[in-house]
Formats: C-alpha cells, structure tokens, sequence
C-alpha cells in the first residue's frame, strides 16, 4: 500500500478492528492507539524541529566567517515565520477540503472531534490528536525553508530573503503538497513519496535553484575562464555538528511520517524505518569517502557530510520497504550523485554555497525514483509525473517570486558589501568579533 | 635593498600580488592588522548601546627589494591598492642593511 | 481548572473513572496510563535536561574569549550540584508535607506504592513512577540555576558562585517552590503558574539581579559619563546553537508540566502546548527582528535570540489555554519587553551579560501577568501576590547570601584577574589556546 | 536477578501474566506492551546515536586545530561504518544461536513472528519488534568504536584506523558481546553488566589501549628527560558540548538497557536508571573539581569533563539497583580515578589524546567491579573473572590487529605530516581555514 | 620619518592611543604578537602536567611620524603603556626613507 | 642596534629560540604571518575544485639587538631555522636608531 500521509492512519484502523476480533487483552485499545499516534507525531516532531538547529550549523560553518552571523539569523528567523505562516495560512491550504489541486484559504484551527465532554470516543473519525499532526506538518515545511537558505548564502539581502521565506511556506509548499499528502491528484494517480525525498527535500532543491539562478554566483568563485574558485567554509566543527544532529533528527522525520504508532505492526515499521534511514545515511557517507579517495586521492570532509545527507534524501521516498542491503544501496548511489554533482552545478556556473542542490534537489529525485525499486504499488512512470509536476510547479513559482523581488526590492547586496561580508554591512555584528575578523586576503 | 611595507584593504591583497609578479618580485610576506586612521568605522550597535569600530582590519604586506626598483615597486603598490575611497592605507620604504635566504645561505640581492 | 503541578494529574483520575462508564476497550487501563505518565516524565525531562548544555553554549558564545572555559565550567558545575542538591534536600522541601510554606527537610528516598509484590495495584494514589517525577523536577531546578551564571559572568570568582548555586538550589527555589508547585498557600490562594514562568524564570532572574547587584558592573561596562560600551560575545554560532536546544527543550519544559500522558485528553493537551510554546518562540523572535531594524536599521542577532527566549519564557505559565493567535501575541509581546529591557538595565548600570534578566526575569513576570487572558480560573490580583511574594522572597533571600559571601569570602575577581580573564587567573586554561589569545586591546 | 540483555523481558512476561491474574483494565495488553518496549528502543537508542556527535565534538574539541577536520571526519565515518559491519555481521555474530563463545556468521535480517497476517499474536515469543533492537544494538557498538578515535588522534593514518574499526565492530566487538549479551559462558558463569561498563566501555578502552602502545606518542609530547609536555585542546566550547550530548545520549544507554517498557516495574526501573545515571555523573563532575582544585590548586575543565563521563562510564554496569547516594559515590570514585589515572598513563608514555582510557578502560573496570555493591546476585570473582576474559580478548585481538596493520599498510603518518597536522596532509582540509592556521609555533 | 614600534601589554592599547591623540597623530597600526621576555608567563597545569607559558600575548604598536616629534611620541607611549611591572615591552624606532599614502599620493611628512 | 626580522617555518620556532638563548638574548617578539614566494602550497581540492595554496603560513621573529653580535645572530637563527627545503625563509636585518624599555625607561643597550 502507498504510504500517504493522507491514509496511513492504518494502524489505527487494524488496531480499532482488531478490537473486536483478537483475544481479549491482547489488542491495544483505541484511546491508547489514540495516545501512541499522537506521542509519535510529537516525539518524532520535535526531533524534525532539532533539524533546524541541524541545518542552522551546517550553513554557518560552510559559509565565510564574515557571513556567519547573518547566516544564523536567517535560519532562526526561517524556522520562526515557517512556523507562524504554516499555522496562518499553509496548514489549511494543504490539508483542508483539498479539491484535488489546493486546500482552503484560513488559519488552522484545532478541533478534536474525538475528546467530547463525556471523554474520548472511540468512533470519531481521527486515531491522533489534531494538535499532533500539525506541529509534526509544521515541522516539515521548516525543513524546507531551510534548504534554500544555504544555496543562497553569502550575497543575499535578509529581508527579500524573508519575503521569500513567507511566500514558500504560506503558498508555494503547501499547494504542491496538497496534490500527495492532501490526498490531491498525485496520490489519486499513485504517485508515492513516503516522507518527502519530493515533497520537501527536491521542493526546497527547486526553490534555492531558481534563486541561485536568479541571484547569479558569488563574486570571484567562478573567473572569466571558466575556473572555479573554491571558497572554504570557515568552521567545519560546525558542519560536522549540523550534520549529525540532521541525522539524529532524520529518524523523526522517516520514522514519524508512518503517521501512527498505535499497533505493533506500526511500531514494527518504525523501527524498519529507523533502519533503513540509517543504513542509508552510512552507505551515502562510506561511499562519498571512497569516491573521493579514488578521484581526488583526498577524502574531502565537507562532501562526505553532503553524502550521508544525501544518503538521507534518497532513503526518504521509500524508508519502509527496502530490505537493509537495498537501503544501503539507495543510500550509496545518492553519495556517488553528490560527488558528480557538486562540479556539475560548478560547471554551470550555479553557485550553491552548501551543496543543498546535490543533496535535496538531485537526490531527492533519485529517491523518488527508486521508490519502485522496493514498493510495487509505485510505478517508474507515476513517480516521473510526480517528480516533474511538483519540479515545475515549484520552480516556476519560485522563479516568478525571485524575480518580482528582484525587480521590486532588489535581492542581492551591492559588491562592497558582499566583499565586506553580510555580517558587517547587513547586521553590524561579527560572529567572531576577537578574531578572524580582518582574515587574510578575503 | 629596501623594506616596503605597506598597509592595505584586505580584499586588495589579490591584485597588488598580482601587480607585482611582472617586476620579478617572488616572495613577500603578509600579516593581517588593524588600522586606526582618518576612515572611521561605521557606528554599530549592538544591544541597544551605540559604540564606535575604531580599528578596521587591514592588511600589512611587507616585501624586501632592490633599491634600484624601490620606487617602482611603491608606484605599483599604490596604484593596484587604490580605490579613492578613504582608508586606502600608507606605503612606507626602509633600509634593509643586510638579507639572508634561510635555506641556502645566499645574502643580500640574491636572497630576495 | 488551574493546572498546578500538584494537582495536575487529572489525566489519570479522568482515565480511571472512564475505565467503569466508557465501551470496553476504548479506555486505557490503569497501568497503561502509569507507564505512558512516567514517560511523560523522563522523556520530556531529558528535553530539559538538554537545556543545561543549551544555556551553556549561549552563554559561552556571548562571553568575551578569555572567559569562555569558566563559562563553561560553571554551566556543567551548575548542572551537576543542581542534581546532587535537589537530591539531598530539595525535593522534600518542595513537596513532602508541605505546611503552605514550607516542606521537610531530608534526602528524598524514591518509594512506589504502586508497585508492590503482587505486580502493579491501580489503586494505589500515584498514577506514575515516583522516580520519573524526581527526575522532571529535579532538571528545573538546574535550569533556575543556569539563568543566574548567565548574568554574574565575566567577574565572579568560582567557589563562591558554587556556594551560591548551593543554596539556591537546595534550599531558595524549594522554598518558593512549595507554596505553588508544592501545594502551599499561594495555590491554595489562586495563583496559576503552569510550567513556571515565575516559579523557574523569574526566580532565577531574581536571584540574578541580586548578584549583579552586589557584585557591581564589569570594569569598562559604563564609562564614566554613564555610556554603555558594549562588550561583544566571542562566538555568535555557539550562542546560537545554544538558544535552538533551549527551545527544543521548552518542548519538554511545558509539555512535561501538563504531567501525564496517560489519557487522550492529556495528550491532546500537550500537542496544544507544543503548538502554543513553537508560536510564542517564533513571535518573539520575529517581533525582535522587525523592532531592531526599526529602531537601530540593523538586526541584532543576540536580541533576536533573547527574543525567541522571551516568548519561550512568556509562553510559559499558560502554554495550554491560549488559541493560537494569542500565543503568538503572548511571544510577541515578550520580544517587545526584551528589545527595550536590555538598554533599561543598561541605563540603571545592572551589568548582565547574555541578557538574562530581560529574557527570564521580565519576561517571566509577564508570562505570570497574562495567564488570566486565556484562563478564567486566574486573576489578575492572584497573579501579582504570586509575582511579588515569589520575587520579594527569592530578592531577598538571594541578596542575603550574595552579600554573606562578599563580605567572608569575597565574590569578585581583582581588576587585574578581571583585564586577564578568568580563564587564565582561575582556572589555567583558554577556550581556544591557538587562536584569539591575545585579541586585539581586550 | 541479574539483568542481562539476553533475559530481560520480564517485564513483558509479567505484564502477560497479570493478563490473567489481575483485576480487569489494571494491566498492560500484549500489544501495547510490545509497542511500549520496542518504543524505549527506539527512543532511547537515537538517544545513544546522537552520542556519536558528543564523541565527535568532544574529541575535535580536544585535538589541535590542525587534526580537527580529521578528527571529525573518523567520527562520522566510524558511525556510518559500524551501522553497515553490524548489519552484515556483527549483530548475528553476537546475538544468533550463540553457543557460549560466538554466535553465526551472516547478515541480520529482520523476522517479526509476533506479527503475522491474521494480526498481532500474542503468544509470540518476543515482547518487542526485532528491528528495534536492532537499532538499539546497533548504536552501542558505534559508542565502542568512538572511544579509540580520540585515544590515537592527531597520528593515525585515516584508511588503517578505519580498517580497524571494520574489524572492532563486525567481529571483536560482537565475539565478546556474546558472552555476555548473547547469552553466552560469562551470563552462565553469573556476569552482570547492565549496560556495558566492560562490554562497551573498557571494550573500547582495551582496544584503544593496544593501538596507543603499537602507534606511539605523538611526537613531542614527551621529553627525552621524562617530562611530559601538555598539548592543550585547541576548541574546549565543542569539547563541552560534546560531553553533555554525551550525558544525554546516556539516559538512552542505561535507560534502554532496560530492555522494556511495557510494565510499571519497568518504567519505574527506568526513572531509577535515569536518576542514577545522572547522580553519578554528577559525583564524577563535583569530585572532579574538587580534587583538582585541592591538588593542583586550579579546576581543569577538561578533567572535570572526563569526569562526568567517567562517572557516566562507572554507573553503566549497575544503573539500577544503587540508592541515590550509592549512585554518587560509585560515579565520585570514577571521577577520583580519573584525576589519577591521566597523570598515570602519561607517566607510561601512553599518549591519550582525550583522556578515553581513564574515562572508559578504568572506570569501565571500576564500573564492573562495583556491581557486587548493589546487586547480591553478583560477585566479585565472577566479576573480576568478566572483566579480565573481555579485557585479554579484546586487547589481544587487537593488539594482533593493529601490529599487522603496522606492518603491511602502517598506521602512522610521517613526522613531517604530523607537524604539519593531518588536516593538511590527508585531507587537504582546514577545519578553520580563515584563522588559527598558522599557529604559533604549533 | 620615523617609524615607531612599540610592543606593549594589550590592555594598554586603549591609553596608548588616547595618549598620541594630543600629539596630532592621525594613524597607527596594529598587531597581535606574541612575546618572550625576562617576564615568565605562569607555571600551568593540564591535565595534571606542568608546563611553562614562555609566550605571553602583546600588542604591536606601528606609528610613522615625522622625525621632530619622534622623541615626543616615545615618551607618551612610555608613559601611557607603563605599570611598572615586567613585561611592560620596548619601543623601537627606526628611519623611513618615503611614506605615501595610497589614496591621495601624497607623500611623506603629508602622507602621515 | 639591528632589529633582525627573521621569516621562518613555524615548527621551527623553537628551535630558533632555543638556539639564540646561548647568545644573552632574552627577549623576542613573534607574529603569524603568510609568506608568498617560490614555495608554492600543494594544489589542493575542495568540492571537486582545484586551487592553488599560496600563502603559506609562516611565523615572524623580531629580534633587537646591539650591533655588534647582529651578525652572530643572523647566523644563529640560519643555522637553527634550516631544513634545507625550499620555503625556509629569510632573515632581514635593520637599523634601530633607538630602543626604551617601557617598565624603567632604560635605553638603547640597556633596554633590550
Ligand atoms: N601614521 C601612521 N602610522 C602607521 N600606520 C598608519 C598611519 N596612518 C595611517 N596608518 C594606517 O593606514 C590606514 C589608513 O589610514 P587612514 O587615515 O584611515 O586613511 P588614508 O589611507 O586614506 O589616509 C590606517 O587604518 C592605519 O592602518
Ligand atoms: N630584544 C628584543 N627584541 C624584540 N622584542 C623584545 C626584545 N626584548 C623584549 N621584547 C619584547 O618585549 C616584551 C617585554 O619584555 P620583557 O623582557 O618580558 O619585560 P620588560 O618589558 O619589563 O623588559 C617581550 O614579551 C617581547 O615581546
Ligand atoms: N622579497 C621578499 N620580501 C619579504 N618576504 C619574502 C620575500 N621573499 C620571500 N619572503 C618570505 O620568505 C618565505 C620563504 O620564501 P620562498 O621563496 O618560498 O623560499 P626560500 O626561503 O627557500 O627562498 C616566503 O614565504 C615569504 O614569507
């Protein structure tokens, strides 16, 4: 069966039927189903809200000292309006009375049909609490948010940046979303992507593409012949730092999007889950460590954090059905895209600070597609149409948004003070202010 | 031979190294500082308090030379440095009595 | 109802009485909710417990270099005798046989009726493990305790903030503890206070005062013509990592305080304050970003910081009863009063370095003050006795020991020791031995 | 009763024995106890995952600048590594038909027989899903693996360690593990080892031990008089925020040791577990302090950070069953311990770069050692007996692992690349690349 | 000219430039050394072993003036960079041959 | 007096040191500096990007002394600071007109 965060209340159901037929004692009852659905979706939840955090360090220690304190404004502020325009706007739109195509246009508001004064009752129609299922959503789409940030980095004005921010989340996300996990057109088509590998990660991939593109690169990474300056991050305990507490929060994230907890079948798949998004991780790492040896005849640190995050993008399309050694695999080749593509997207002059292309936008695809790999009920051709209907929509939108900020406010800092650095010119503070400020040469 | 020692803009550095290859020059060193001068740092604020930047970093690049090309080097220097703008920095020449190449033990002109 | 921690275990009860009137197999059974209580507990408890290292890495990012390894040592110090006192008097003298004023004095012993020889009696009165409760309680106090070195730092000698924390722990925040959380008079009054935005914050921002207080300004903080210099923090990424875990430990900080999880109705309570705790965080930190640039024409990242706190601590003595909308303005407002306490403490020359006492003392006396906005069973008047006599009794109590300590001990480094930095005179050891030693004229 | 991992679902057989015996709606169902104790699984071992970021940031923090990239990059490698080895073999190898001494060579595959098609079925022998105890397992070896990391730090080629670790934890690792956790002679013989004092800790320690004699002291670090010279870490902010993930992650390391969570005794064993497990840490922490400031007369953050860990390490083997104030003295004696053993090891020119064999090979020993204190099942010959069989097996296999590594691939860079650090030399990496390159004489 | 290099303990920086205000002088440059000296740096413990810090932190202090105030300038920075304790530092002054500043170049007594 | 300015590799800082002890020199200032010469910085890889290493880190020794042992010292700090590899360094050695030693205002000999 497809996993989509529309039906898979499943274990719910099992455990409600289950409740008549089973020897007594033996099922679960439905206010306790009720209890570990809801347990799932905040405990899962808050350790997708830690992602931010994740996401946060990687970004700060991949950019250049001197924007490294706007670099940790933007995402605390990303997580913070992401969470505010999702409540106002984008909840409802993705979820409420989806015509197929879009949701409703209204702030979310809790309503627990199943809590009545006379306590719980066990026939209303949701195994979980509402309150639940929106923080695990609101989440998610913070995720997202996050990802562009970093492709953008460096040359960026915060409060077109901003801007931006409240478009994605409020419209942009969640309408694409509606069309799978609103149960839209996609999932009536059979398009499958369990935890997002399109939905959230390749969505974020598109939006920091058209804004990249829009942006233009930073200024001296590529010269006039073609040549490709590296930039160093400047503090790569930091990305280190991000990167593991993306993988702790990736275990919310895939195990979370089961959607429910309440029966042991549940509870068995969110441990398969855990499993497979860890192989995933670990077979993204392994393999970009060895690929890079074998190419560069160096390991290169910053790319092998890039593998195991795109290991965790690829896994996220289908976390629940590979058997361990597929998971591996599907981890493994999203590490040998990360290697082709970070010079790729040099060679095309797109100037991605992070790696957030490689990692969210190509593996996110590669993830989607392999989805047929492990679930039969999934098919190459619907998952193309997913993947390319979500992809322009996205992309498109997105592209109109940057270019009508560009137009309007403009997006990007002048030369001098991209040279200054965005810490001194846009926030007058320095992330290091003892040292490191007058560093040589850039 | 000479000591040129000049106080830049930091993201100068590139293009007076540059400047300076086409004079045969092959070695010079670098040290990152903070000037104080007529450019004043712009007031920040930060926790609400107002305070002023008084020292901005610059770059000091120090290069030992020829006497006979002195000159030439500080021209280019100044005109790769340049950028109108107040706090461009200062060149200063001195005597250099005496220069060891640590490696070979060559002195003066050939140590360079 | 007032949800006070002493009488907050409706959940339960609610459960229990279901158990007889509800359709079989709809309830959840006496030691299903048992279990799921007590790991309301520990789950949620290992969220705060996080929060210690949370203030740590705040405050040592906003401490100059040369006093970043004592930061350091006191935050994990603070943690550790914290516990160890809570163990040895504190608890008991919050919660065991309070006269309204006061508790016992005694280790506290763990002892479970609930579970005897025979296996698990449901009708024995606790519906959760007596341990699990401890340990909730016990992670609180260290984070009251963590609040104060925040302010003191940068001057105070070690032992004597030791000692300090000593007291405070064991014996001034179990004080005021019992007459709310305990049982004490001012619950038995009225006063609401959820998860302790003055029982925790405040008090910590009180005991703070008092010692910035005594110990008197940083040499160089305000000139002679009464202008504020400002002392920039070392390292904004670690002050920033540092406010990202508190706020994934408020999860557990306000979600734990609802103190069972053993009903649908408890879990959809916790979902809520989830929500409203997320919404309060987000609409401090956006309204600080909005305000400074108004004001100053630049964000102010630390502001930014204290301003998600600020709506984190607001959030804090009702993150339950607010809809949505009101969470959000309860955060917002808490933003406001961190953007204009900040220079007001600075005008009254009160030198707190990472900006505690706007964030936990203000703020948390606000958050005490809005309760009645969105809870009928508060009042304003029972609000404020709560206000003042938790903050007269914890001043007073916490001047007294401040100006003991000053006058036997001592509690100030020299000038000298103080131009050197503590890492160096006190403790031998520099944050970061191969760079930033000996930064520029500081 | 003696709480070995192999035996440890009493708490589930008791919760399905009261479903006949108890009053109705008092106990747990099979199900959800089945959820529960797969649910403290998982929890608790992303818990103990994120405890490879604390051995990675604390171990970076610890080195000099100059090895930092490379000492980041092991760690995540080593987890990515040890999750693959684990599934292909180590897991079997330690836990599948073990017939005393080792168990069978072949990938894990995940079975649930308690859940077939017609639904849950009670009656099925385990009370929890496979996979979930896999993941749990699964991060225990990672923990084993990180503790050799930051032993032979700042000299070790990158490939050879790694080399080692496949070995550590597909089969060293899992051959010792069986004894004990697998159900093997030293369970038999009555070897008690909660959480793996000896089976993790001075597991890891052991290993470590034979690749610090077979590699060498880094170069200078001892005089050719005998002195020992201090190479102080270059980041102590990272070192302390990777310890307290550390004492987080460990609620989930003891705490999950439980095995279960689906009965009262068990969540109340647990809330035990976790108060210990912090009291002791805690004891670690303050004994720390103390001493170093009485002998050397200055607290040195660093010992104080070993010594929460080694008071963490001390607790390990017998989490439950001390009172409180027992907890605290075990974990004060670990701290006292590694206040002596550090000056110990460097007195036999055993360079440590992080303090990990004072940390996990002693008090992992002390750890075990002090079971009999607690627990009158155990005893101090079986004790003793436990911990040397581990200790000359994993020292052996190692010892023998690293010198053929020495001789055919060599495990140490040149002095030439050691002086100019492995970041530069292996990795072509800075991990600050814009400040502290070049620093001083280092 | 003279170029004037004084190497002093960093908390003094802040009075040493307040001093050479009243003197006319616009501009100083600046850097973090290290310094070894009759000063020992204190005897720290690690880890339970002993080392001696023989490097401790200084501020260098780079000011080119004109050759008539030289002495003058010397003496403020003495007086303001005193406290009496070892490791107060030195000062050193040297010849500058030619000063130019970069922006306007100007030369000499006027580049300064 | 010579102020000798010596640019070196930094693992030979103590060594150089060491090596000027014997010679009655008992203090010396170091700085962090990047040296540009014929010693060129591997060719290094980030992200799948070459670039070339130019600046390489070296230390800077500054060292006053009374004219006459300048000679002995220079060669002291070459005979210390040798690897015979390129990037070795050099040694400049420069005129101090004056020298004061803050603390008791001692000159010239006297100061250093
Ligand atoms: N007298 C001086 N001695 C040494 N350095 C100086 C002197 N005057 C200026 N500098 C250096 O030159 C830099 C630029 O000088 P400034 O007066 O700001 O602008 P401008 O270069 O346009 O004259 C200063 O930041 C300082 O580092
Ligand atoms: N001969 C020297 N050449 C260069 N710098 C020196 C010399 N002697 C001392 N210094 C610098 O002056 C600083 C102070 O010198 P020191 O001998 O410690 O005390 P004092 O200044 O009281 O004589 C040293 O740390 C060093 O930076
Ligand atoms: N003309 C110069 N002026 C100042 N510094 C120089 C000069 N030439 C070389 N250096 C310094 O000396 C260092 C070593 O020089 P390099 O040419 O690489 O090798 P070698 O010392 O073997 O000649 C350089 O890194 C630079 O710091």
């Amino acid at each position: 069966m497809t996993k989509s965060k529309f039906f898979a209340v499943g274990g719910v159901t099992a455990a409600l039927a289950l409740g008549t037929a089973a020897p007594a004692h033996a099922e679960v009852t439905a206010e306790t189903a009720f209890i570990l659905n809801s347990l799932s979706f905040l405990m899962h939840g808050f350790l997708v809200m830690f992602m931010a955090a994740g996401f946060c360090l990687l970004e700060a220690g991949l950019v250049r000292t001197k924007n490294t304190s706007m670099q940790l404004l933007k995402n605390i502020a990303i997580y913070s309006v992401a969470g505010i325009m999702f409540w106002a706007l984008g909840y409802n739109l993705m979820y409420m009375d989806v015509n197929g195509w879009i949701g409703s246009f209204m702030p979310w508001s809790a309503a627990d049909p199943a809590i009545t004064e006379a306590g719980f009752d066990a026939a209303a129609e949701q195994g979980y609490a509402a309150g639940s299922d929106w923080f695990f959503q609101m989440v998610f789409v913070a995720a997202t948010a996050s990802i562009v940030s970093g492709t953008v980095a460096e040359r960026i004005k915060l409060w077109p940046f901003m801007l931006f921010t409240v478009v994605l989340t409020a419209i942009i996300y969640p309408i694409q979303g509606s069309w799978t996990w609103g149960g839209g057109w996609l999932t009536e088509m059979g398009f499958s992507d369990f935890a997002g590998s399109s939905i959230v990660h390749s969505v974020g991939g598109w939006a920091a593409l058209a804004g990249a593109i829009v942006l233009g690169a930073r200024k001296g990474k590529y010269g006039p012949d073609g040549r490709v300056n590296p930039i160093p991050g400047s503090n790569l305990p930091l990305a280190t730092a991000g990167t593991f507490i993306l993988w702790l929060g990736w275990f919310g994230f895939n195990g979370g999007s089961q959607l429910a907890m309440g029966s042991a079948a549940d509870i068995r798949d969110i441990a398969t889950i855990y499993i497979n998004t860890n192989l995933a991780a670990a077979g993204g790492a392994v393999t970009v460590m060895v690929l890079t040896q074998l190419i560069y005849k160096k390991v290169d640190l910053t790319m092998v954090l890039n593998g195991a995050l795109g290991g965790l993008v690829s896994i996220t399309a289908a976390p629940l059905t590979p058997e361990p050694s597929l998971a591996i695999i599907i981890g493994a080749v999203g590490g040998v895209l990360v290697v082709f593509a970070v010079p790729f997207f040099d060679k095309l002059k797109i100037d991605d600070v992070v790696g957030a292309l490689p990692v969210h936008l190509v593996c996110g695809i590669w993830g989607t597609l392999a989805v047929p790999l492990s679930n039969s009920d999934a098919s190459f051709v619907n998952q193309i149409v997913g993947i390319a209907a979500i992809g322009a929509f996205t992309f498109t939108a997105s592209l109109v948004v940057w270019l009508i900020l560009k137009v309007t406010v403009g997006i990007r800092v002048s030369d001098e003070e991209e040279a200054l650095g965005l810490d001194k010119t846009e926030l007058g503070l320095e992330a290091y202010p003892e040292f490191g400020a007058g560093s040589t040469g850039r | 031979m000479k000591l040129i020692m000049a106080i830049i803009k930091p993201f100068k550095l590139d293009e007076v190294q540059a400047a300076l290859s086409p004079l045969g020059i092959q070695g010079l060193t670098v040290s990152e500082v903070k000037g104080f001068g007529r450019q004043k740092g712009q007031t920040e604020i930060y926790r609400g308090a107002e305070y002023q930047v008084s020292f901005l970093p610059k770059i000091k690049v120090e290069v030992a030379v020829k006497a006979e090309i002195a000159d030439q080097v500080v021209e280019v220097i100044c005109a790769a440095a340049k950028t109108d703008k107040i706090g461009d920095g200062k060149v200063f020449v001195m005597d250099i009595q005496k220069a060891v190449r640590i490696r070979t033990g060559e002195t003066d002109g050939d140590a360079l």
